[in-house]
């Protein structure tokens, strides 16, 4: 291995190419048509066009992305996560290419893909899933078939597409009434995301956490465990703010889900870098809920607790290396570690998306503090992707310092140009309910619905008297610019000079 | 110089005169004591003398014309310049109507008001598909629909006018 | 303690800033004339003038300082490194102010700041000190005395101030016909630099590395030793290049140096950080050298092998807290740190202080990556006082990983307008000797001197043809950007668009 | 439009002519498959299509005028433009005198040269010392002495013309 093809954008693209360059690998960039002037791009050795801007028109473009290893040489391929990620027939189109593909085997891939296949492995492994259908329903099922099985499970549950992941296709059903609506959204939903429309059904927990266990498994039959992450700040089923260890799970319980997760991957011979994800009942029990076949998202935060580079053993156990991470040492979380995902999204407009053009971007430094970005500035967030601009990771030595240092970051944090989640961060990061650990999956939908959408960080009176002088000072350097063009803002504004 | 702003629902007057190497400010007809450092484009530190409070601020103009985005510290702070004729309405805002238009290139769903309703601040008026999500658009002040420009399901690009408020 | 004033200026007050903030200390910055704009000043909760621009005139004004705490109602005061921070007269007039100071007794400075009192501090605690002069030679001994010391001790021998520090009034004196010349020169340095030509003679040892011992203390009597820190790449006896841990120290010589440390520490009743330097001979025999009684530059590759915040313990230290960090843990060094200092300096005119206006910095970001900086852009790097810009710190489970990391956040690294050491460092880590870790206090000026001023980063052939379409690119941008005024560097350069 | 660039001991020639959106490169004549994309203030991305190479370059103006430093990924280049009158010397550095002077404020310590001397590139020619620190000031380039303008012990300001070089 000594040429990767990076088939992804933005921060995950910027991640892999760091851990290639820490690696000694070359790197090749892959881009769609807005994405020519991206950060990754101009961080890779080689850079090669896909067209299209639309996913489907660049970044899934499977014979594209083979044809651009081809040419470039590249031996190896890594998919990040999303886009081609979790697609078994990218996995094969690599490996008749003659491509290592950085990930699990393909048979993995669809495996568990099926989320009704995956169910069936979690209980054939002894690992209880979520109460709920264990074969798809087929998309010509009929309603009347459909709510006999809901109601043998008990409203309310949770509707899933079979093929699904990140919240598609997912609804959940309070009561018989709500079911048929439900159904076709569900269905249509499914089958424009994942092209089937088979759904399956879950008994909906009361307030369930959202805990997953990291894995790695090498080709030699070992697999590890990692310390648990908890997931369960979720803003419309989509994951926000993750942190580990869990504020649940103590060591026995850490240890068996480790153990469970362990017991699932070895009974798929999973290889490879992947995520077990669990729902946590309060009273302590677990049920499988399904398993990411890919890197994800929230990786940092385990790398950050453990020491260990996730992306840098996916190359090795790609190679065929024997892994040789102690388990108990996995197991053991060195401080606590939390993400806030930085989204060019605006909080007060319901978490609206807000691409555009970044004008200024400082991430936050210092001790504690992580910064995984896709962008710089000048910098453009495009409207055709996801709009994760940068996922900020802090660690502190226990859950209130990683929970301080996390704060002083955010304060730190200088984005200009587009709207972002931190406003939104910061006012999450002094509720009590998530100081005290005591969130669950609803929590956060909870909470925001309550507070019916009150800016997240309005005027103090004290310092919107600041912000009026500011204003004038900015209105002040503008006009007097207008009437002499050569100067810039900046040496205009230094001949302002100070005010007393 | 004077300078009108509004800021949640208050009105400030900023004046700003030359004397010397330094300006003056007022606030409210208040003289203030303030020192202003510009340490980049669109970007001061300010520091009140008397009690040492340092801030460092951000200043983006978000609309052509009349409308800022102040950060001051970690607090974001919506600031809209109101250039009403002097002796008019001293201090108040001139509310002309209120534009809603499509951040981005996306699709209408759904439009929740028609022509000669009235609405709150906040109210949702249209649900615009853009980035694989529905996003509620929302009226920026209280008001009366003048007109409803879009259909739904009508494709839209960024800064098509949506809704008209007045 | 609520209200912290930071004595200091550039990257350490932003690190003490940060650490206050996650402490959640009130924060108070001073400032000289020139440093008006600078980060420090606005990071922090409020910020006062101390006039001047010379040290003399700013950041050693002890009047000025403590009547800054007073006026600000700050309770404690750090020093940061340099300026006051072994300046027992600062400390002493801070507790008579009621102010708490961050580091250790007035008494501890006083002892250890005087080199040859500290010599005599090992011996009696059973440590040994380079050989050399038990006693201070005062400023007015006869030359034909000193010339006897040092036949005694036997040629080549360092000349070193009673008083000194940083490699101030340091020389060294290769024969008795050099003795006269060094000795004239090293005492007005000593005079100069701080107010006291007493020098004395250490004996030059072999091509030794400098190796040196974290330690903490509290008001109860403990010390803990940390994972010692190699400092062998120096320059002209200033350190640029730091490493934990040392590639030539074994676990059981580290329990050694540590043991060592703690007993002069214990002696002396030390408080707070302060770091014990040793000289360490081929052999394994390693010499007390002197102690620092300050928090170092070098101390994040310390906390990042070790997971201890070392300004967050000098502050509960400082408020008189039980040390309660495992002391074998603090030994076990987890993987391994590199720092380099990033100067304003250019390395292709012999290191010349490249002070002056930053235009754009883009600090490196990512896993194993920390950055400790000073400036953001646009900002100065002012004449008057160090130009250190930052320190990058790279982390890695091994030193192999350590390296690689570090050259990959190096080329990440884009600080324009002024000089920096970046290639120096980037040539530094590709060379065979650091590499293999074989290094001491004599390497680099050695290697330099071979050099003879060859640039760093110098033209490959392929690479000066890129440079020359950008340069014309450029140029031409900038001609027909002089035409029409209104439109900035950056929209005129959008329009050129692609070129085929 | 047509610039002559000097790196390291070597001239080279580009030309760049607007053809349609786009601009036609030569480099010493040959045409080049080169994609420049602007991504900031005196920053590019270019990439040969050829073999897909990416290189981000910035290029900043060093002195008035004629001296560029350029930087490819980690390398920094110093370039030069030549602005001879075409045909005289064609492509052929016009040496002016070189003139040393002093980076940051200062005191002149040791003068190392007199009027006259011949120099190499990079000798030492003055001392001074600033920021506490002894700095050797160095020839840019081979040639003779023409002034010494400053004396040992005397105080320069930034920019001040301590020995000319032709």
């Amino acid at each position: 291995m000594q040429k990767l093809l990076i088939a992804n954008r933005g921060e995950i693209a910027v991640r892999v190419i760091r851990a290639a360059r820490d690696a000694g690998l070359a790197t090749v960039a892959v881009y769609s048509d807005c994405d020519r002037p991206a950060r990754h791009v101009r961080m890779a050795d080689e850079a090669w066009p896909l067209g299209g801007n639309q996913p489907a028109d660049s970044y899934l473009r499977i014979d594209r992305l083979i044809d651009i290893a081809r040419r470039s040489g590249a031996d190896a391929v890594h998919p990040g996560y999303g886009f081609l990620a979790e697609n078994a027939d990218f996995a094969d189109a690599c490996a008749r290419a003659g491509l290592t593909f950085i990930g699990p085997s393909a048979d993995a891939i669809r495996l568990m893909g099926s989320k009704t296949a995956a169910r069936r492995a979690a209980e054939a492994a002894g690992v209880r899933s979520v109460p709920g259908t264990i074969d798809p329903i087929p998309a010509d099922a009929p309603e009347s078939e459909v709510l006999g099985v809901a109601r043998d499970l008990g409203f309310p549950v949770m509707l899933k597409a079979v093929a699904g992941g990140g919240g598609k296709g997912m609804r959940l059903v309070e009561s018989a009434a709500d079911l048929p609506a439900a159904l076709r959204a569900a269905r249509s939903e499914a089958l424009s995301a994942f092209g089937d429309a088979a759904v399956y059904l879950e008994r909906r927990l009361v307030n369930p956490r959202h805990v997953e266990v990291q894995l790695l498994g090498d080709t030699h039959g070992t697999v590890v465990a990692f310390v648990e992450r908890e997931c369960s700040i979720q803003r419309r089923h989509q994951k926000v703010l993750e942190e580990s260890p869990s504020p649940a799970v103590d060591a026995r319980l850490r240890a068996a889900l480790a153990e469970a997760a362990c017991r699932i991957a070895r009974s798929v011979g999973y290889t490879n870098a992947g995520t077990i994800e669990f729902l946590l009942d309060a009273d302590g029990t677990f049920y499988f809920l399904e398993m990411n076949t890919r890197l994800q998202v929230e990786h940092p935060i385990t790398e950050v607790v453990t020491g260990v580079d996730l992306v840098e053993w996916q190359f090795r156990l790609a190679r065929g290396e024997r892994l040789t991470i102690d388990p108990q040492a996995a197991l053991t979380p060195g401080g606590h570690a939390i993400e806030c995902r930085i989204y060019a999204e605006d909080p007060d407009q319901g978490f609206l998306p807000s691409p555009g053009r970044i004008h200024r971007l400082r991430p936050p430094c210092g001790p504690g503090v992580r910064d995984d970005g896709g962008y710089d500035a000048p910098g453009e967030v495009p409207v055709h992707y996801d709009s994760l601009i940068s996922k900020l990771i802090a660690w502190g030595s226990d859950r209130g310092a990683a929970i301080a240092r996390m704060r002083r970051a955010l304060q730190e944090y200088d984005i200009a140009g587009v709207k972002t989640t931190i406003p939104f961060f910061t006012w999450l990061l002094a509720r009590p309910e998530f100081l005290a650990g005591e969130v669950d999956t609803t929590y956060l939908d909870r909470v925001l619905a309550a507070r019916n959408g009150e800016p997240f960080a309005g005027p103090c009176d004290g310092l919107a008297d600041l912000a009026a002088i500011a204003a004038a000072l900015h209105a002040h350097t503008q006009q007097t610019r207008a009437a002499a063009p050569p100067a810039t803002a900046w040496l205009r504004a230094g001949r302002l000079d100070a005010l007393r | 110089m004077r300078f009108t702003f509004e800021i949640g629902d208050r009105v400030r007057v900023v004046t700003l005169e030359p004397r010397g190497d330094t300006l003056a400010v007022t606030l409210d007809g208040t003289p203030v004591d303030i020192e202003a450092v510009p340490v980049g484009p669109g970007r001061w530190s300010l520091r009140l003398p008397a009690s040492g409070r340092q801030h460092e601020v951000t200043v983006a103009r978000v609309q052509d014309g009349q409308a800022f985005e102040v950060t001051v510290g970690d607090a974001r702070i919506p600031v809209r310049r109101v250039t009403g004729r002097p002796g008019s309405r001293r201090g108040a805002a001139i509310d002309g109507p209120a534009v809603v238009r499509a951040p981005m290139p996306g699709k209408v769903v759904r439009v929740l008001v028609t022509a000669g309703d009235r609405v709150d601040a906040k109210q949702g008026v249209v649900v615009v598909e853009a980035m694989k999500m529905e996003n509620e658009l929302r009226a920026p002040r209280p008001g009366v629909v003048r007109e409803v420009a879009v259909r739904e399901g009508a494709s839209v690009e960024a800064g098509t006018t949506l809704v008209i408020i007045e």
